[in-house]
């Protein structure tokens, strides 16, 4: 007897092999579409991955929905940026601290929520990006306010380079969450997210792995943040912005919570849909945030749901 | 399942890049080879900065077209919509060179997105003239670095030495000498174009022997100003110099009418629209603002263009008409000159130009800042009156009207 | 023998209200206790206080001789005493294998598995031993009542406790998974698992366990084999005279 | 001595739109349980309702507000009915739900609007003076109006049928449902309650500041710190929080600098989380 879906090599391996067709793809684009503009498109779809999917981890395992993402990325960034700026670091070490700088900020805001759920959670979470975003705002002189901070040093020279660069990066980051998820260790956020106080009442550290689920996310979300800043060679207060945590939220709610690979499919669609829109003019916001709505309506499990629902009818494995 | 699934996402991958279009990327292009000229203007498409530059752009470039192009052949504008943020303005760039591939660029409101956009251009190696940006960093960058940032022209007045000084003659000659006012206070917004306009601004009417009893620089994300201008009110403050740009202007102007402080007129770009009386529901009465164009025979080309513009969009010219129109000129001239789209040829052109433009008769860039060559400018002061009036109050020699003070302000 | 769960003057109130006053209990080795008493007389805040989740305003839990009365909850479990809910409310969107792997997590389940047993192996075992092994893939909200009562009591023992602390198991049990829970306890009983219960269902536990304490407002009244218990009267005045009229 | 009253006449003036904000939030969160991310957006269309039917077809003030009042009702209660109800129990969902639709109507406003802040006229012109300070006419019925929202709020929760229907479902849901009220219908009348206590605010905003598409953001946050600092779900504490914070904002902004009245509120929220995390005076716990 063998549970499915559980930990068993043979699954384990199934859905690796499918992380590497992924990974193929994702490597081999480059190879198809080689203009620059869709390089530089397809860089900011690996952005919004690791956002979305460093969310996932902390709000789709433990059901606690953070809306201050935005803390790590402007954080991580900002971090980046000065340190460059100022000290000449270059991206090779910008990213790794702002990496960390952004899992010292998870630790913070992780220590302040611990007893916090629902609304109460949300709003802490929120609060902290949102004093961030205020404080670049009011020492313009060290965060440079409202404009940002520019003529950081780019993270590649070419559109080409960018795209590996964060691509490989993402596919690092998926991969290890995806694990991490598949671990014990994603078991047991489940686990807090379902009923903490049975969790806590089998022995589980509750605190604990809610902090360190926060690091992790914050620091693959400082990751991604450090890397937008070098890539944009300008980092500025939208990265700490409310509508940015809005947007990883939606991001990882219309690709399906909780699954890691949900928030892949919801970034890579939102992002292209917001661009491949752009011929409807000014309307194209209003047609994107309607197409939001509609699809939380109607698939509130998200997208990953609706397809492998689908593709099990196909196949005709519906229970 | 889970194989099936990542099937699925790769399916939805492939699919997805079938949306994009593929190109290939090519900097600078030969002229020869080229069969339209091919003109970027950046700028919000919504906002009015931004509105002005499309439009005027389109004017200049369909004038240009109705002339016969440049040497047959025909130019064509692209436009890329910056949303007045940094990020956008980014995003709008790439677009712009990597998709459409134009060979030169103009426009831009809000110096925080050119400085973000600034270090694209020696990537791309495209030559790009700034028509709506203010802050003085962004040629300083050019004479600090001119290998790298040759690529940008500025053609708009800098606010932190020209825009300062004029302001601080303004508030000394007209304000203190001919109001007799003393008491200042300045209300500026935080934002690049300002930090170091207000503070010098400040320093100059000190040194002036003028007090400046209340100095703000404010975030642009308050809502409610009554407070402030509560705060104004209470130091005693005779006149307020305001310096707006990117915050909300309107309720910054039904504060100011329904608090009563003090008159106010410095500098206030949403003022400068002809539509901000509507906007405002006539509360902007009184507040006097520069601007960089008026209806007034500054050149030959100015009052023609001004009526054509007003003809064509319903709207008047607003700051940014004036630097747009006249850039995408001297652009297609440098091109026509040179017969070349290479970015040296045209910096080298640029460098050297003399225009007869809409703005001033012999409009020109320095050679190490590549900012507007000195004393090429001028900024009438311009006062709302009643029936809506945009009323040219100083200096003397482009006077329209008389200053009205506030009928609720008692000296 | 030894007692292994000593709780000494154990107090605490809420608000005005004394919800236990200078309560003491000793357990031993292989003990198997029942707990009763009429509704908020105390009984599930004597386990609340004992399992860590709520703190005492005075008084004093030893386990095995080490005093656990401040530490937390997941502190307690890993030192040997796993507790079950009045109100089952397990990991409903999990599966009932995985409500039963969380706890083969804890720390003190993963000390003792060094035979580098999978997870899921042990837990598959608790599952057995609860009747549960075959609905194991079952998400746990789709389990009918009965079966998620024994789900739970999976999940406690799965932290591997010396002291299991049942919180009302019976309740809302029609008379077979009564049946099928009361042969699961004496199952475990006989292996020496110690065990204290709380329950309304006099019958039930009365053929369970070995003594019985009484717990009226807050205080032991009194203590004994089921047989003492039913014969005496300030019990039987106080809670089991009342159920009779 | 000015700055004084200043502070305590914009103060109360501020307070009591915010309390005009907050009470409706507060109130569909004690009812059906819910955090309404869009109850920003209803503020914001109540201001734009006003400005399209006031500004653009030209009728009459009460006619339109009461217009712009109910419009706004209607669409919260289509909202609940349609958008929220067979996910009630799912906070998460509701959260997230109710984010997309507030962005919705953002970017649907900007489409037809334009990302221009739009004026309305004042409702009464003029102003007087109080100890010295000019307030408009317009702040004034600002105030007075959302004073007298929020008693007959009061009155038609404590007095009326369907308010105790209201109430009932409150403190007891299983209760009211034994007592045959059907709580679907209370949520939707709830919510529409809750939608138009925000269009009120909206509608008498417009004049004093204007309508922008990003305006629900601003009254979000303020009601969501408010009923966290207030206690969620309780009206009271929403009144005495947004008071507080009306006049705290009011304060800093006068006595220090325009850039701090937000950490006021950002603060604030963090410490009577960290200190007393069921707020001044919560009804539930977290």
């Amino acid at each position: 007897m063998k549970p499915e879906g559980l930990f068993g090599p043979r699954v384990l391996y199934r859905r690796l092999l499918g992380l590497s067709i992924f990974s193929a793809v994702v490597l081999l684009v480059p190879v198809v579409f080689s203009d620059p503009y869709d390089l530089e498109l397809l860089f900011l779809c690996h952005y919004y991955v690791m956002l979305a999917c460093s969310w996932d981890l902390l709000t789709g395992f433990t059901g606690n929905v953070s809306f201050g993402h935005a803390f790590f990325v402007g954080g991580a960034g900002f971090a980046g940026a000065l340190l460059n700026l100022h000290l000449g670091w270059g991206p090779w070490l910008t990213l790794p601290i702002g990496g960390l700088i952004a899992a010292l900020c998870g630790l913070v805001v992780g220590s302040f929520t611990l007893r916090l759920r629902g609304p109460y959670f949300a709003a802490v979470t929120f609060c902290f990006a949102t004093l961030l975003y205020k404080l670049i705002m009011i020492r313009y002189e060290i965060f440079g306010g409202e404009e940002g901070l520019s003529g950081i040093d780019w993270l590649m020279e070419t559109s080409l380079g960018n795209y590996y660069f964060s691509g490989i990066l993402m596919l690092a980051a998926i991969l290890f969450l995806y694990l991490l998820s598949k671990s014990s260790f994603g078991l047991i956020l489940r686990s807090i997210g379902e009923n903490e106080v049975a969790s806590e009442g089998s022995g589980i550290n509750t605190t604990f792995y809610k902090i360190v689920a926060f690091m992790i996310s914050g620091f693959i979300a400082g990751v991604a943040g450090a890397m937008y800043g070098h890539a944009q060679m300008h980092v500025g207060p939208e990265m700490a912005h409310d509508s940015l945590s809005g947007l990883v939220i939606i991001m990882a709610v219309v690709g399906g919570m909780g699954s890691i690979i949900g928030p892949i499919i919801g970034a890579y669609l939102l992002t292209l849909a917001n661009e491949s829109l752009r011929f409807m003019g000014e309307f194209r916001l209003l047609i994107y945030s309607s197409a939001v709505v509609a699809i939380i309506l109607f698939a509130p499990k998200g997208l990953l749901d609706i397809i492998t629902r689908g593709f099990r009818r196909i196949v005709g494995q519906e229970k | 399942m889970s194989c099936k699934k990542i099937g699925f996402i790769t399916g939805l991958g492939i699919l997805v890049f079938a949306f994009m279009v593929t190109g290939s990327m090519a900097a600078n292009r030969d002229f020869d080879k080229a069969d339209t000229i091919r003109i970027g203007s950046l700028g919000p498409v919504l906002l009015v900065p931004g509105i002005g530059i499309h439009n005027a752009a389109k004017m200049a470039v369909e004038e240009i077209n109705a002339a016969g192009g440049i040497h047959g052949k025909k130019v064509e504008l692209f436009i890329g919509d910056t949303e007045g943020k940094p990020e956008k303005g980014i995003t709008a760039l790439k677009k712009l060179v990597l998709e459409d591939k134009v060979d030169v660029l103009v426009g831009c409101y809000s110096s925080g997105v050119a400085l973000a956009l600034q270090p694209y251009l020696p990537r791309y190696k495209i030559v790009y003239i700034a028509t709506g940006t203010a802050s003085i960093a962004l040629t300083n960058n050019v004479k600090k670095n001119y290998k790298k940032y040759k690529y940008f022209f500025r053609d708009m007045i800098n606010s932190d030495i020209r825009q300062q000084k004029w302001a601080a003659k303004f508030l000394k000659e007209f304000v203190n000498g001919q109001l007799g006012y003393t008491k200042f206070a300045i209300l500026a917004e935080n934002t690049k174009w300002v930090h170091k306009y207000a503070p010098n601004l400040r320093k100059d009417l000190e040194d002036a022997g003028l007090k400046v009893t209340f100095y703000e620089m404010f975030d642009i994300d308050i809502k409610d100003f009554s407070p402030t201008f509560v705060k104004i009110k209470s130091t005693g403050a005779q006149w307020i110099g305001q310096i707006v740009s990117h915050a909300a202007s309107i309720p910054l102007v039904k504060a100011w009418q329904d608090t009563k402080a003090a008159p106010m007129g410095l500098c206030n770009v949403a003022s400068m629209d002809s539509k901000f009386w509507e906007m405002t529901g006539g509360k902007c009465l009184g507040e006097i603002t520069y601007n960089f164009i008026a209806r007034a025979p500054l050149t030959d080309k100015t009052i023609p263009m001004w009526d054509k513009y007003v003809k064509k969009y319903g709207t008047n010219p607003v700051y940014t008409t004036g630097f747009t129109y006249d850039s995408v000129y001297m652009l297609t001239e440098i091109i026509k000159q040179k017969k070349s789209l290479k970015s040296d040829d045209i910096i080298n052109g640029l460098e050297n130009i003399s225009y007869y433009g809409v703005l001033h008769p012999q409009i020109g860039f320095d050679k190490k800042s590549h900012d507007l060559l000195k004393g090429r400018y001028v900024m009438p002061m311009v006062q709302w009156q009643a029936g809506a009036k945009q009323v040219v109050v100083w200096p003397d020699k482009f006077k329209t009207g008389n200053y009205v003070s506030p009928t609720w302000w008692k000296k | 023998m030894e007692a292994i769960l000593e709780i000494k003057e154990l107090s605490k109130a809420f608000g005005g209200l004394e919800a236990l006053l200078n309560f003491d209990m000793e357990v031993r080795q292989g003990d198997l206790i029942g707990m009763i008493g009429p509704n908020g007389a105390g009984k599930t805040t004597v386990f609340n206080l004992i399992t860590g989740f709520i703190k005492p305003d005075s008084g004093d839990v030893w386990l095995k001789g080490e005093k656990t009365t401040y530490l937390k909850p997941f502190q307690i479990v890993n030192r040997g005493m796993s507790r079950t809910f009045q109100l089952v409310d397990l990991f409903k969107e999990m599966t009932v294998l995985e409500n039963v792997m969380v706890p083969c997590f804890s720390h003190r389940a993963k000390q003792r598995r060094h035979n580098g047993k999978k997870p899921w192996k042990v837990a598959i075992e608790f599952l057995e031993e609860i009747g549960l092994a075959d609905r194991f893939n079952e998400l746990a909200k789709n389990l009918p009542f009965g079966e998620l009562r024994l789900l739970d009591i999976a999940r406690a023992m799965a932290t591997e406790p010396d002291i299991l602390l049942l919180d009302e198991p019976f309740s809302g049990l029609d008379v077979e998974d009564a049946a099928v829970l009361s042969q699961a306890i004496q199952r475990m009983h006989k292996k020496g698992q110690t065990m204290i219960i709380i329950e309304h269902r006099l019958g039930d536990l009365l053929k369970l366990v070995e003594s019985v304490v009484v717990i009226v407002f807050g205080q032991k009244i009194a203590e004994g084999t089921p047989e003492e218990i039913m014969n005496n009267e300030k019990v039987v005045n106080a809670y089991l005279g009342q159920r009779r009229q | 001595m000015t700055t004084f009253i200043h502070i305590l006449v914009l103060g109360a003036i501020w307070g009591a739109l915010y309390t005009l904000i907050a009470v409706g939030f507060t109130l569909i969160f004690g009812v059906a349980g819910i955090i309404n991310l869009a109850h920003g957006a209803f503020y914001m269309l109540g201001a734009y309702l006003a400005y399209t039917f006031m500004t653009l077809l030209k009728i009459n003030v009460p006619l339109s507000a009461l217009m712009a009042v109910l419009g706004t009702a209607g669409i919260g209660m289509l909202i609940d009915r349609y958008g929220i109800r067979f996910m009630r129990e799912t906070h998460v969902y509701v959260l997230i739900i109710t984010l997309a639709f507030a962005l919705f109507f953002q970017e649907l406003l900007y489409a037809v609007y334009g990302p221009h802040g739009k004026a309305v006229k004042s409702f009464v012109t003029g102003e007087m003076l109080l100890g010295g300070v000019h307030v408009s006419y317009q702040k004034i019925l600002t105030f007075f109006v959302a004073g007298i929202m929020v008693t007959l709020l009061w009155l038609f929760i404590k007095k009326t049928k369907t308010g105790k229907s209201i109430d009932a479902v409150a403190q007891n849901r299983e209760a009211a449902v034994l007592m045959g009220i059907q709580p679907e219908r209370i949520y939707v009348i709830t919510m529409g309650i809750s939608a138009a206590l925000a269009a009120v605010a909206g509608v008498f905003i417009a004049p004093i500041l204007e309508a922008v598409p990003t305006m629900w953001a601003f009254s979000l946050f303020k009601a969501f710190a408010i009923v966290i600092i207030g206690g969620l779900g309780s009206i009271q504490g929403a009144i005495i929080a947004g008071m507080l914070l009306g006049y705290s904002e009011t304060a800093v902004s006068v006595l220090i600098s325009a850039n701090y009245p937000d950490m006021v509120y950002l603060v604030a929220i963090i410490l009577v989380l960290v200190l007393r995390p069921r707020g001044l005076m919560g009804t539930r716990a977290h």
